[in-house]
């Protein structure tokens, strides 16, 4: 049984876009964190971790339950179990890439859910697509492990809009990142 | 330039699509054999671009609290994007396809600080900002379609302002200046004239026409033919740039055509509920009639010069009712050849301006309501994406 | 019986409000447009006054025949014939008062309504209170003797923040001028 | 100078009312005798103004796409005003009554332009704009009361701070001036501590005390005592000021107390499901229970010492559904003593600090309700008035 490792995933996707993303001042900013701050909020989750919590795919939530993998414009997609906002696959984006005009968030808060297709939990990151005005089509708040602000990436009511030009949130897309 | 853009989008597409089949068949994998691999991460994609807007699109300017002017594609329902703009802002459409503009006006701090009147240019490729064209103040009140018009194919826009005195900028969209500012007392609602400047309509009934070529503006009027107060012409009037006709709607439900010039002349009116074989309406309170109505009550296909008109039933003063039926007059014939009546009142309507054209109408609900104009039937229905004005683009 | 006059109206409300204002940059801006443009938009109605138009008060609209003068919150509030936007009586203000940190503008569009009460025809100055985000409440549309942009004192969706410290529209105020 | 605006205000609102009256006379004379003197014209009157902020009001935020504050009195169900705030800012209330501060960010062109995070001081008489308290960058979230607090009797200012990397700017109210930035890795929500500075809730399941004085802030941190990914605390939790207490309230629905100082005490967690004699709930997704949850789903009667939380019956990881029943519970009696079902589902709650305390709850339809808190019973319920996080002023 697969348990949620927070702490891996942190690891994972700020090798994923930090190492992406040299052009945007994130990174520096990142690196700066990740020097001053031994507990820098991406990665904060070591010593809560020895809890070890149930977080088995098995123990399916009402959100994974009722998950489809069909039509990535609905709430149910299996993605979006932690998504907060518009989707961008409604606003002229797509469930893993930004609306024109609009600009990707090189980091994002994150969810594990678990496609109804192969049972496997997968790692997502909610990347906000930033510089233009709330979409507000097809508006979405899955809750799966969402947390609250003082576990930052796992929450889903900031705006994640830190490295764009502007901090204007606009939509949000589910990348998938890999296997959780 | 642009060319290039709309292949590199057309292409940026169909990779898209390639990926959403790939993951497609590797669902459908994973669903036979759980076994099987799982799933690849996503690869990092740049935002979607967008081809040069095509007649079947129609522009959605969502309105007074959320600002912005969503583009949704009629052949297929979907929302394309977004172009950026304040609230109280005005979109126009570059005829060469290559911007779109937005008249807006943005305070420094919010609702406080500093005013700044611009122009804002968005390629229409990438929605990005190109660059900002500052200017003199402009009217603040949203819902109009004639108060930034663009001229000279492309190289001209009029902006109309009210300070409360009202005046016209004009701009130079080549070249990304303001140029000059031109008094125009009593009156608003501005129409380009082929080779002479604007025309617009007056608080006397008249129809002024400024020439905007002389260092000094000179601007005539015609002799009034409309009371501006007792049974006023709809500002978001029907308007032709290519055969320079413009189709103005009264209260009452008459209808002037105008042939626009150095010295424009106008038609004798008819009443639409005459060509619909309806009684007239008039401008006593207490008589019930079919009235035109609503917040952009008249759209204009030019091809067939057939205009769609919101009609309600009702008393006068009742001017910004909603619709609840679309008359479909033929303006030279002064004929109404078909009436549509709508399931949920609408406050705007618009045409696309192609062959088979389609109506898309606003509704009381906030829908966005896409119909075949030919037989009326519903082709999509899009909750929560209804708003003011509503724009599509024009030969 | 009383034939509507604009024209006089006009005057009546540029004497009213221009010559209260003197600490408001207003005052200038509508004395230099008064020389610059003989047809200045606060009273350009005199031509068209030609038709003579049957305004009277017994020719009562659907609005004047089921208006109330008990309640100044509710749309249908007689002084409220021509009123587009949210009142500010349920806002903090009152029927003619502003809210809290709202400014009055000294100009304003108008309208003629009759008082349920005594038969009369007044004149009103829909006054817009400025200066505060929309107060989107209590939102009244009503349309008797309303107009389109090229009169612009009769129509009311344009923004009547003129002379005011901000420009951005919190709500609207029915003030009672005199007798139409 | 407050009592002097205090007095104004009461005398102009005693005018107003004798003027209110007049009028009701003349239009009782007029309906009396047709012939009568016509209505006399209005006088001009400035702004309404406000007393110092009373128990009995609430400030309700107005949410994500309007913003601003709006002030309501519960004893009237009357809207008084509103504190003008940017879109995802945060409102404090000054102890003193003198003063609404905003924290807030403001681009210079809208969405676009340069940032501008401050503090906007009102007055809180006349809610104009003081003066602007600049400062370094603030979250952007909405909807949390711990991310702006006042502190040493409104003397200072802890602001919240995440870029991705969290901090606090320390803020003197009192010169008006940012003093310093602190940072404070892995934690959020602040607690001011009198004499020390202020704890957080942080990552590690720990409550971190930072001393602010020191010329190096210093940080330490209690032993962890709650799990920040499995059985979170709600970050909208109940704060005590002058008792130095908080309660924490986790998902499940565990209630810890804890003694705020240099040196924090947190008790042992109790159930609120036991506490109301119903099965208690866990972290199992599969199982259904009655479980603490929507957006500020706590508020804390300080007298009592009673919690009102939003409760609603489903499976675990539901914590943003609203509630559809509240419960009081005594905190130091670990007793539920009252369930109230509402008719609206909730989103948040909060309750006025009055003898007869009232409690106002947002509700999904964006409704204000305002109950009293003893009987349950319905006071006022204003519908298009709800919205985010609801605020009451604290003695």
């Amino acid at each position: 049984m697969k348990t949620f490792n927070p702490d891996a995933m942190g690891e994972k996707l700020l090798r994923r876009f930090a190492g992406r993303t040299s052009r945007r001042s994130i990174l520096s900013r990142l690196g700066l964190a990740l020097v001053a701050a031994p507990a820098f909020p991406l990665l904060p989750v070591s010593r809560a971790n020895a809890a070890k919590p149930d977080r088995s795919p098995e123990a399916k939530t009402n959100f994974a339950r009722n998950a489809q993998s069909a039509d990535d414009t609905k709430c149910t997609y299996w993605r979006y179990c932690a998504i907060d906002g518009s989707l961008c696959s409604c606003c002229g984006g797509a469930v893993n890439r930004c609306p024109p005009g609009a600009e990707h968030s090189p980091v994002s808060w994150v969810g594990t859910c678990i496609n109804p297709d192969d049972g496997r939990a997968y790692l997502i990151a909610y990347r906000d697509c930033c510089g233009k005005a709330y979409c507000n089509k097809c508006d979405c708040d899955g809750t799966d492990r969402e947390t609250q602000l003082y576990v930052p990436q796992l929450n889903n009511d900031v705006i994640w809009c830190f490295g764009t030009t502007s901090m204007e949130y606009h939509c949000s897309t589910a990348v998938l990142v890999g296997t959780a | 330039m642009m060319k290039v853009q709309g292949k590199s989008s057309l292409s940026a597409k169909a990779r898209h699509t390639a990926a959403a089949v790939c993951a497609l068949a590797l669902l459908g994998t994973a669903g036979a054999a759980s076994a099987a691999d799982p799933l690849q991460p996503d690869p990092e994609l740049e935002a979607v671009t967008l081809s040069a807007p095509k007649p079947s699109w129609v522009f959605v300017e969502r309105g007074f609290v959320v600002s912005g002017n969503s583009i949704y594609d009629t052949d297929t329902g979907k929302m394309l994007g977004m172009v950026e703009a304040s609230t109280l802002s005005d979109l126009a459409l570059d005829p060469a396809g290559k911007a779109y503009y937005v008249s807006e006006s943005i305070w420094t701090k919010g609702w406080r600080g500093t005013r700044q009147d611009m122009i804002t240019v968005y390629d229409a490729a990438t929605l990005k900002l190109k660059t900002e064209i500052t200017m003199p103040g402009r009217i603040l009140i949203g819902g109009r379609k004639y108060n930034f018009v663009i001229a000279d194919a492309g190289k001209t826009a009029y902006v109309y302002n009210l300070d409360p005195a009202s005046s016209v900028n004009v701009v130079d969209l080549a070249k990304g200046k303001f140029v000059k500012k031109i008094e125009l007392p009593g009156c608003a609602s501005l129409m380009p004239v082929t080779g002479v400047g604007f025309s617009a309509l007056c608080s006397d009934g008249s129809l002024a026409t400024v020439k905007t070529a002389a260092a000094k503006p000179e601007i005539t009027r015609s002799a009034p033919f409309f009371s501006a107060t007792n049974d006023p012409i709809f500002d978001n009037f029907g308007y032709d740039g290519a055969k320079q006709q413009a189709v103005f709607l009264t209260y009452t439900g008459q209808v002037y055509t105008a042939k626009l010039g150095a010295t424009p002349t106008i038609s004798e009116p008819f009443s639409i509920q005459t060509a619909a074989g309806v009684s007239p309406a008039d401008t006593k309170p207490l008589d019930v009639h079919w009235y035109p109505g609503a917040r952009q009550g008249l759209a204009y296909h030019l091809a067939t010069g057939h205009a769609f008109v919101l009609m309600h039933m009702g008393e006068y003063w009742t001017h910004k009712a909603p619709g609840t039926e679309i008359w479909e007059l033929d303006v030279a014939a002064k004929k109404v050849i078909k009436r549509i009546p709508l399931e949920e009142a609408a406050n705007s309507v618009t045409v696309t301006q192609e062959a088979n054209a389609k109506l898309v109408l606003s509704t009381e609900g906030g829908t966005l309501l896409i119909l075949d104009a030919k037989t009326g039937a519903e082709k999509f229905k899009l909750e929560k994406s209804g708003g003011g004005v509503l724009r599509t683009l024009e030969p």
